[in-house]
């Protein structure tokens, strides 16, 4: 099947960069990678289209593991969704391969950057292809790998190291749930195919799991289980702590890996898993409540940071809660919407932060920023474009699929009200913070060094261009979706989607959906009010706001001092018994202790009691006399 | 008639005296006679009981004990003998060059 | 029973390698007058023990169990069986002792006349069927070793050697005259096989006399095989006496107090078994524990072996305490086992000792392995054999041991046989470690000789093919003890 | 009390007077003359069992052999400092405990022994009428060979370990 | 006769694999010359290997009968025979043995210099004994390997070793042998119960009392957890792995320990199959211990080599507890992560021990920033390490993720509690690699240092080769190594089904018929 070429070329090009590239290839890595994920686009588009044309293609390998009545395969489904995932993937990816050409030029890992992401292509792919868990795992792990490798691209730095390692531990706390989950599922099904499960789950309502005494509803269990992992890997509460310390990583990365798709895979696998999650009232609250905390909770935060990746790494992480709003509350297919208009447009600011970055040779801090617009007008455009799109502004991508979302929401019941509110002022947050951003970086009067500001220049063409295509996106990819309201049978994705993830509960009324969506955008433009208030109309203000609020202020610079607290209650505790307790007592003193210390004893036995042979006849005499003495009495006198 | 546990008895008292002689004793030849005080006690009982039994097995035994005791006092004088004269000293409180 | 034709040519046929042994032991006094070279007495004397050999080796099976001499020598399997213990004993210390005894400057033609009578006072205590022959057969070779342990006259060590071991000797055989007394006060007779029949005849198995009597029987023969608390001569005596003739003490006497202990409880007082167990099964245990305990403190290699085949001594009588004949069998088979490794280490032993230079002490053995590999990795097999790790004789030896045990349901007594093992297993490594992983402090120089080298090989040699093909020797022990 | 057992009696306390007196002496060439005594006293009581071969042997070899051996040996060793140094080893309390817990061990124990076992041919008649060198004599001499021959080694290995041991070599 | 498949080669296959390094070890005492020397020795495993191949050629993957059998009179006098086969269980080992001991040569090509002929010698037995414990079906025979290894071993870490060199290997000697020595009392009260004989699949067919079973199983157990070994037993392992040569350590993590593990499997299960149920949850309990205690420690490690050792506890952890998972995936998973873990962490040994070649320390903190000055290296222990953490597409996520999903369908609790060590696992790893590659090299290490470091050579890289290219085979088409086990892991647990009896009485009960 040509489709296994989809994972396959980029894993080709991995191998050949990574053991060729040092010697050989060098800077020329990209001949190899961009062909090759080029390549993987045009095979994910007609894939698409064999899609598009009905034709959902479910194909095993290979028996991947066999033991007993355990069996997994390799295997690709591609359906509806997976068919979106592949052109997202495959699209940006190519995108930013290119934008990488110019980023990371003249870079010493060059070979290995491109390597690299090839790989994370392959994982990715293998991760939407997957056909059952235990491969959605493999894929699963395999991104968290190139993560890994990305963040901790420029290793000799130790903040990125640290990052590298912490987002792959952080990551393995929710893999270890998802794992179980995994487990449990073939436990409750007897499969791990993506088919048998889905077409059995409604045999397994209301059965129970008892743990620790307790009985649970196991589709609850199943379910929370798998999302476990997604909250890890999509970054949200309370595993979010990485993805902020991932930004460490090349701006390509960022943009590819902890915006565009890798952090949705989360996303990805729970809408994958919905027939799952229909089942589970419990559940899907729980994602729910998880998302729309999370989306405020990382606005919050994003409103005070000024290293410009951070403020777009929380806005990431914040819409990724808008994504698990929407799957909670069963609007899966506004969640794959939303995933797929915020791939372009974060892609998009990331890039376009990349560039910024560039120019100013790898300063980040926005308060070293201002006044560029004038000396990058193309990044400014784009950016300009992005913000619109993430803000939600009518017209762009970003307005569609958030307000999808919000809409959904707003219909599920008193939580779902609750949940909208929540959105809504995420939604206000997101448009402050994406304008304070712009007018930080863009307006205002040049805070760097002389030096930087003599280098100003616009980026070069394999920059802008790729810049330039995901602006159309962040544009136009909004019009796969347009609501019912303003286009009838607008909501072509959800249409396409619907074999998959099926169609969102409950209808509303017109007018309940038009009050929505205008105060979404209200909330959107009092964003740029407030922004443009604060940062271009008076400079002044936001020092003298934060000296207002100050605790406030502290907590969000401090991102609530959530990983000072994961420091000081898990990390710390856990060296510090590792070290003192375990290893320095009790396996240094009590497990050594006896096992060094019966031969000691034993030693000691023998250099006590070889006194007793004194040397003296008589005395052994007396040995001799006194066990035939003892002999006898025991005998004689004894019995 | 004198019942045969008499002379068992004298023989184990005198055994005794020996043993006593032989753990309490510092002078080596005292030591060794009182082994040879232990062998005549059993030679007494050996005779005693060869008698009683009507049997010579016994007395037979005496004969080579007394014969081993011989040979046994000879060897041992002679040890006795090239002991001292490396080490001048025959109590046996005094001789303790291997021990531990 | 007194009858004239006591002696009969039959008898004194069955007599020959013993009368082969002593004859020899002149025939060496008289060479010695004549000929100056060592070597060739020597030699004459292991042609000897080979002729004395072939002589066992034509006797053996022939119609079964013999007797002569109004029942008081018997030649069986189990009294063949040693006599071949003895004679590899005899000839492998001969080997070793060529060189040794000249830079010992104890070479004396009577040396190895002694070294004959003691063992063929062993092979008669080996066929004694009579505590008469028994008591002057052990005092034959008592006597020869306490000679033979102080033949080195100007060195204080070995005359303290000779003479606390003949003093404590003499102590014991008061005791084991003392029980032959008893027993024979008890059962009108000294014949083994008669006391059997008269306990059961006269139903005295339970008389305490008898146990007093089987009580001293046992501490002499304790005395001979080193059982604790019987043991405190032997630490002294064989660090004191000549090293070839402490690797022929802890072999011959030792086997021959086996061969009469086993003799004694199983022909005698074979209906006593209960009692006499519960005297072995402590003293087993106490002595495993002691001398693996023991040794692990000692310095002097010759003393550390003292103590080890002190705690072998305690493995033996496990086969002893499992009261069968199989049992017996086991116990055999581990003294011969037992015979060839440590006259292999004691061979190597005396290989460090040269002019000048005792090679006694641990000390000594530093990285001797980076100088003379050939000789460390033939210690090495012995001290793994000492130890009982396969593929070495040494395992098979405490196997069978082991396995009888367990068959008599002394399952407990091999748990703690096996413990002590570790602990012994220590010592033995430390002599390993010495050789290999310790940097020699001074250059070793070994003295060989073309009998020492043979003496080596064939002990090594035996030691692995019996390992590991056990069925070589253990079918002639079992065919020789079982029949 | 018969007239046997009065002489019985006698021989009894003066064996274990002896005998004491052996082991208690302080100079051991006193020791030794009590054992000459005591030696005669036990030839005394092999007379009383009717082998008279034995009290013979009894007065020749230890008396006339081994004890001079001994006197010979104290001569030889010259031991002058005995007089003023302690007799008993530190360890000598353990040792009188031994011998009188050995003493009670023994004692009771033997105390009611009996003879069961059916009796031999050599009755005091029997022995009385061949005379006892004559007994001991056949008996040695036929049934007893063995022993006799290796008792014969034996002294042989005495001889040669005396020599060895003992004899002044030029070396 | 009706459990065994005769040997159909037309040479005795086994015989020759397990005795060629024997043979080897005898014609090297006539050898001189370190080079011709090393040589022969590469020649011989080399030849062993290849001599074992047809086994895994000529297998039959359907059956669980012992294949390969050859069976000959040995001593006749207690019944025990020269009895040698293998099934599904043994083969893997036999391929481990023989491939991991072609690397111990390679890689102590350099490393030794001293008494280069006396280590060769001592390998090949070493190999020949481990070999002989895998194939061997008569207890004695197996007895006879499993305590002779020990010499070879001991005099490896004790003579070629590092600086504590003697105490690591008298006390890997004493500790293992304590255990062995039980399990020698075990054997011989079985050979009496058994009706005199050793066979082991004879005695495996027969069912004991419970009581008997109870302590067989715990005098089993002493040899089998101090080998794995298993918590509170382990502390013999990081001496001995610390201070053994690399090819010492190789051997220990890659055979030896799976030895106690096979024990479990060969004897303590389908033998004492009531007093097994009995046991799952103390070893449940001390596999969790030791899987989440062997990572703890690793956290705090400051020795490279030890930090290794301590997660060999946290690894057999895991295996332990997957065979006592009692499932066919537990089982298997048990099995092919001995495999698994005798590639990566012998692997990582061999890293190590190259790497200490050149800069002759240990100490993690001495280390930094070598991805920069030798990346081949680093590559390749990147790859071990995600391995050992047990990422998808390594051996080592199939052999864990079995595991797990054993010891879950089995009991819950403890596979969520063992599933923790993943997490640990990832942390004391991701550590060790961050100290060791990433941040700035210290200046002692740099080209122009005082030990300048070179990336891997040619050898270095062959040796590493094989077990590299099976971490990924294994990791994508495990099929080729769970293959073999199927037929004999189902057997196993079919027989231990059938002898159902313990599961009908509660604990109590059957502790009340133990004492």
């Amino acid at each position: 099947m040509k489709y296994t070429l989809i994972p396959l070329l980029p894993l080709l090009s991995f191998i050949i960069n990574i053991l060729f590239g040092r010697n050989f290839i060098k800077d020329k890595a990209h001949w190899i990678a961009v062909p090759a994920v080029a390549g993987s686009f045009i095979l994910a588009v007609s894939a698409f289209m064999d899609v598009l044309a009905g034709n959902v293609i479910n194909l095993n390998i290979y028996n991947w593991i066999v033991s007993g009545d355990f069996q997994v395969s390799i295997g690709f489904l591609i359906d509806q969704l997976t068919a979106i995932m592949l052109i997202v993937v495959t699209s940006i990816s190519t995108l930013i391969f290119i934008y990488s050409i110019g980023y990371m030029h003249g870079d010493g890992g060059y070979y290995r950057f491109f390597a690299y992401l090839s790989l994370f292509v392959f994982s990715m792919l293998m991760l939407v292809m997957a056909n059952n868990f235990l491969l959605l795992y493999f894929g699963w792990e395999a991104v968290g790998l190139c993560s890994y490798f990305l963040i901790g691209f420029w290793f000799h730095k130790k903040s990125a190291a640290d990052a590298g390692k912490k987002a792959f531990i952080v990551n393995r706390f929710g893999d270890f749930g998802f794992g179980l989950g995994v487990i449990l599922v073939f436990l409750t099904f007897g499969s791990l195919d993506y088919a048998q499960v889905f077409g059995n789950a409604g045999s397994v309502v209301g059965q129970t799991i008892n743990i620790l005494g307790t009985d649970y509803d196991l589709i609850t269990v199943i379910c929370l289980l798998l999302f476990c992992g997604a909250v890890g890997k999509s970054a949200q509460m309370p595993l979010h702590v990485w993805l902020p310390d991932a930004m460490e990583g090349p701006t390509p990365v960022s943009a590819l890996i902890h915006a565009a798709t890798m952090v949705t895979a989360g996303v990805f696998m729970v809408a994958r898993c919905n027939p799952l999650f229909n089942l589970s009232h419990t559940a899907m609250n729980t994602v729910a409540v998880v998302g729309g905390v999370t989306a405020i909770f990382a606005a919050t935060i994003g409103l005070v940071q000024n290293d410009i990746k951070r403020v777009i790494a929380y806005s990431t992480v914040s819409q990724l809660g808008y994504m698990f709003l929407a799957l909670g509350v069963g609007a899966y297919s506004a969640g794959i919407f939303h995933l797929y208009t915020h791939a372009y447009f974060k892609a998009l600011l990331f890039l376009g932060s990349g560039s910024v970055i560039h120019a100013l040779h790898d300063e980040q801090n926005m308060q070293k920023m201002g006044g560029l617009k004038k000396y990058m007008p193309v990044t400014y455009a784009v950016f300009i474009i992005a913000t619109l799109s993430i803000t939600g502004i009518p017209g762009l991508a970003g307005f569609f699929s958030k307000d999808e979302i919000l809409y959904r929401a707003y219909l599920g019941g008193d939580t779902g009200k609750f949940l909208w509110l929540l959105g809504t002022a995420a939604a206000l947050m997101t448009s402050f913070y994406s304008w304070r951003l712009i007018f930080m970086t863009f307006h205002g009067k040049f805070r760097g060094t002389h030096e930087q500001e003599h280098h100003l220049h616009e980026s070069p063409k394999v920059i802008t261009v790729p810049l330039m295509f995901l602006a159309v996106g962040a544009i136009f990819a909004g019009y796969a979706g347009i609501p019912p309201l303003l286009m009838e049978h607008g909501d072509r994705i959800g249409e396409f989607l619907s074999p998959v993830l099926g169609h969102p509960h409950g209808e509303g009324t017109h007018a309940e959906e038009m009050m929505v969506m205008a105060s979404s955008v209200l909330v959107a433009l009092a964003g740029w009010f407030i922004a443009h208030k604060m940062y271009v109309k008076n400079p002044e203000l936001p020092r003298k706001v934060a000296e207002m609020f100050k605790p406030f202020y502290n907590l969000l610079f401090n991102k609530y001092y959530v990983d000072e607290l994961y420091g000081k209650t898990i990390v710390q505790p856990v060296l510090k018994i590792s070290d003192k307790v375990i290893l320095g007592f009790f396996d240094a003193k009590i497990i050594e202790g006896i096992v060094n210390g019966v031969p000691n004893l034993i030693g000691a036995f023998s250099r006590k009691f070889r006194q007793v042979q004194t040397g003296l006849l008589s005395n052994y005499g007396l040995a001799m006399a006194l066990g035939a003495l003892a002999i006898i009495g025991y005998m004689i006198f004894m019995r | 008639m004198v019942p045969l546990s008499w002379y068992i008895i004298l023989s184990a008292v005198m055994f005794s005296i020996g043993v006593f002689g032989f753990l309490a004793r510092r002078n080596l030849i005292i030591v060794f006679m009182s082994v040879e005080l232990m062998l005549n006690s059993v030679n007494i009982s050996l005779v005693a009981f060869s008698h009683y039994l009507q049997s010579m097995r016994g007395q037979i035994l005496v004969f080579f004990v007394i014969t081993v005791a011989a040979a046994e006092a000879a060897i041992g004088l002679a040890i006795l003998i090239a002991f001292y004269r490396n080490n001048p000293t025959i109590k046996v409180d005094e001789i303790n060059l291997l021990k531990g | 029973m007194e009858t004239a034709n006591i002696i009969t040519l039959a008898g004194v046929r069955l007599i020959i390698p013993e009368l082969t042994m002593v004859c020899m032991g002149l025939i060496l006094l008289l060479l010695d007058l004549v000929v100056k070279k060592k070597g060739v007495i020597a030699a004459v004397g292991i042609a000897g023990a080979l002729v004395a050999l072939y002589g066992t080796f034509k006797l053996f099976g022939i119609g079964g169990p013999q007797t002569a001499f109004a029942n008081m020598f018997v030649l069986d399997g189990y009294a063949n069986f040693f006599k071949l213990i003895f004679y590899l004993n005899i000839i492998l210390t001969v080997c070793i002792s060529l060189k040794y005894m000249a830079i010992e400057k104890a070479s004396f033609g009577e040396y190895y006349a002694l070294l004959f009578f003691s063992t063929a006072g062993m092979m008669i205590m080996a066929s004694a069927a009579d505590l008469i022959i028994l008591y002057l057969g052990l005092e034959l070779m008592a006597l020869s070793t306490y000679i033979l342990a102080g033949l080195m006259r100007k060195q204080p060590r070995s005359n303290e050697a000779a003479l606390k071991y003949f003093f404590l000797g003499a102590f014991s055989s008061a005791f084991l005259l003392y029980g032959i007394s008893l027993t024979y006060g008890l059962t009108g007779t000294t014949n083994l096989k008669e006391i059997a029949s008269a306990l059961q005849a006269l139903n005295i198995s339970g008389s305490p006399t008898v146990f007093i009597g089987l009580i001293f029987l046992i501490v002499a023969f304790g005395f001979k095989i080193a059982l604790v608390p019987f043991h405190m001569w032997a630490p002294d005596v064989y660090e004191g006496a000549p090293t070839s003739i402490t690797a022929f003490m802890s072999v011959g006497p030792k086997a021959a107090g086996f061969a009469v202990l086993g003799r004694v409880l199983f022909d005698a007082f074979g209906s006593m078994q209960v009692q006499w167990n519960s005297i072995l099964v402590p003293l087993a245990v106490i002595t495993m524990a002691a001398g693996s305990i023991l040794a692990l403190a000692q310095s002097n290699i010759k003393r550390m072996l003292a103590y080890s085949s002190i705690a072998h001594a305690g493995y033996m009588l496990l086969g002893v305490i499992a009261g069968t004949p199989g049992g017996l069998t086991s116990t055999v088979n581990y003294l011969m086992i037992y015979m060839l490794m440590n006259i292999g280490a004691f061979a190597v032993i005396i290989m460090l000792r040269r002019e000048g230079f005792q090679g006694e002490n641990l000390e000594d053995y530093m990285g001797l392995a980076k100088g003379h590999p050939l000789a460390s990795a033939l210690m090495l097999i012995f001290m793994f054999s000492l130890t009982g790790i396969p593929p070495t004789a040494g395992f098979i030896g405490k196997f069978y041991v082991f396995m009888e045990a367990i068959n008599s349901g002394y399952t407990h007594l091999a748990i703690i046989a096996v413990l002590f093992s570790v602990v012994s297993a220590f010592f033995y490594l430390r002599v390993v470690m010495y050789m290999y992983m310790k940097d020699p402090k001074e250059d070793v120089v070994l003295t060989t000789s073309c009998s020492m080298n043979l003496a080596l090989a064939f002990t090594a040699v035996m030691v692995l093919v019996i390992g590991i093909f056990p069925s070589l020797l253990l079918d002639i022990v079992r065919v020789s003890i079982l029949g | 009390m018969t007239a046997p057992q009065v002489f019985f009696s006698y021989f009894a306390a003066m064996i274990t007077g002896l005998s004491l007196l052996v082991v208690t002496r302080k100079n051991p060439v006193h020791s030794v003359l009590w054992m000459l005594l005591l030696f005669v006293h036990i030839a005394g009581l092999y007379l009383f069992l009717n082998a008279e071969f034995l009290a013979a042997i009894q007065i020749i070899i230890y008396a006339g052999a081994i004890l001079v051996l001994f006197l010979f040996v104290i001569m030889l060793l010259n031991l002058r400092k005995e007089e003023t140094e302690k007799r008993f080893q530190r360890q000598w309390p353990l040792g009188l405990g031994i011998g009188v817990v050995l003493m009670m061990f023994l004692v009771p124990v033997l105390g009611n022994i009996s003879v069961v076992p059916p009796l031999g041919p050599y009755s005091v008649d029997a022995i009385k009428s061949e005379g006892h060198i004559m007994t001991v004599g056949k008996v040695l001499y036929t049934e007893f060979l063995l022993p006799f021959e290796i008792a014969s080694v034996i002294l042989l290995v005495a001889i040669v370990g005396a020599v060895v041991l003992a004899k002044r070599r030029l070396e | 006769m009706e459990n065994i498949i005769l040997n159909q080669l037309n040479y005795p296959v086994l015989t020759c694999t397990v005795f060629l390094p024997v043979a080897g070890a005898l014609l090297l005492l006539f050898l001189r010359g370190d080079s011709l020397i090393r040589f022969t020795t590469l020649l011989v495993t080399l030849a062993t290997f290849v001599i074992s191949l047809p086994l895994l050629t000529d297998f039959d993957k359907t059956t669980y009968k012992m294949q390969f059998v050859e069976k000959h009179e040995w001593i006749p006098s207690w019944g025990i025979n020269y009895f040698i086969g293998i099934d599904g269980i043994s083969i893997l080992f036999i391929f481990l043995t023989t491939l991991l001991s072609i690397l111990c040569v390679l890689v102590s090509w350099k490393a030794i210099e001293n008494k280069a002929k006396e280590f060769h010698i001592a390998l090949l037995t070493l190999e020949a004994g481990m070999l002989g414990v895998f194939v061997a079906l008569d207890f004695f025979l197996f007895y006879i390997f499993w305590e002779a290894m020990l010499i070879p071993m001991f005099l490896l870490i004790g003579v070629w070793g590092g600086p504590q060199r003697v105490y690591a290997a008298i006390k890997f000697f004493l500790y293992t042998l304590v255990g062995s020595v039980l399990m020698l009392v075990g054997i011989v009260v079985l050979y009496f119960t058994g009706g005199n004989t050793l066979d082991i699949l004879a005695l495996s067919a027969l069912q004991y009392p419970l009581k008997l079973q109870f302590w067989l199983f715990l005098a089993f157990f002493a040899a089998f957890a101090v080998k794995v070994p298993m918590f509170p037993f382990h502390t013999w392992l990081p001496d001995a792995h610390t201070e053994a040569p690399t090819a010492g350590s190789v051997i220990l993590a890659g055979v030896l320990l799976k030895m106690g593990a096979y024990g479990f499997l060969r004897f303590s299960i389908p033998m004492f199959p009531d007093a097994t149920r009995l046991f799952v949850k103390p070893v449940f309990i001390l596999s969790v211990i030791g899987i989440i205690y062997g990572a703890l420690v690793c956290l705090a490690q400051k020795d490279l080599k030890r930090l290794i050792a301590y997660s060999s506890v946290s690894h057999m952890g895991f295996v332990t507890l997957g065979i006592f998972a009692l499932n066919i995936q537990g089982v298997e998973g048990g099995i092919l992560q001995m495999v698994n873990h005798g590639i990566i962490t012998g692997a990582l040994f061999l890293m190590i021990g190259i790497i200490y070649e050149r800069t002759h320390t240990r100490e993690i903190a001495a280390y930094g920033g070598f991805a920069t000055l030798v990346p081949w290296y680093a590559g390749l222990f990147i790859i071990l390490t995600f391995a050992s953490i047990g990422l998808p597409g390594t051996n080592g996520f199939i052999g864990e993720f079995l595991i797990l999903f054993g010891a879950f369908k089995a009991q819950k609790l403890y596979g969520v509690l063992a599933a923790t060590g993943v997490i640990l696992g990832a942390g004391y790893m991701l550590w060790l690699y961050q100290k060791i590659f990433w941040e700035r090299p210290g200046p002692d290490y740099g080209p122009s240092g005082r030990h300048p470091v070179r990336d891997l050579g040619l050898r270095e890289v062959v040796t590493l080769a094989p077990l590299i290219a099976l971490i990924f085979w294994i990791g994508f088409y495990p099929e080729v190594f769970l293959g073999y086990m199927h037929s004999s892991v189902e057997r196993l647990l079919q027989d231990f089904n059938l002898s159902a009896y313990a599961e009908s009485q509660n604990l109590m009960a059957q502790l009340r018929e133990i004492f």
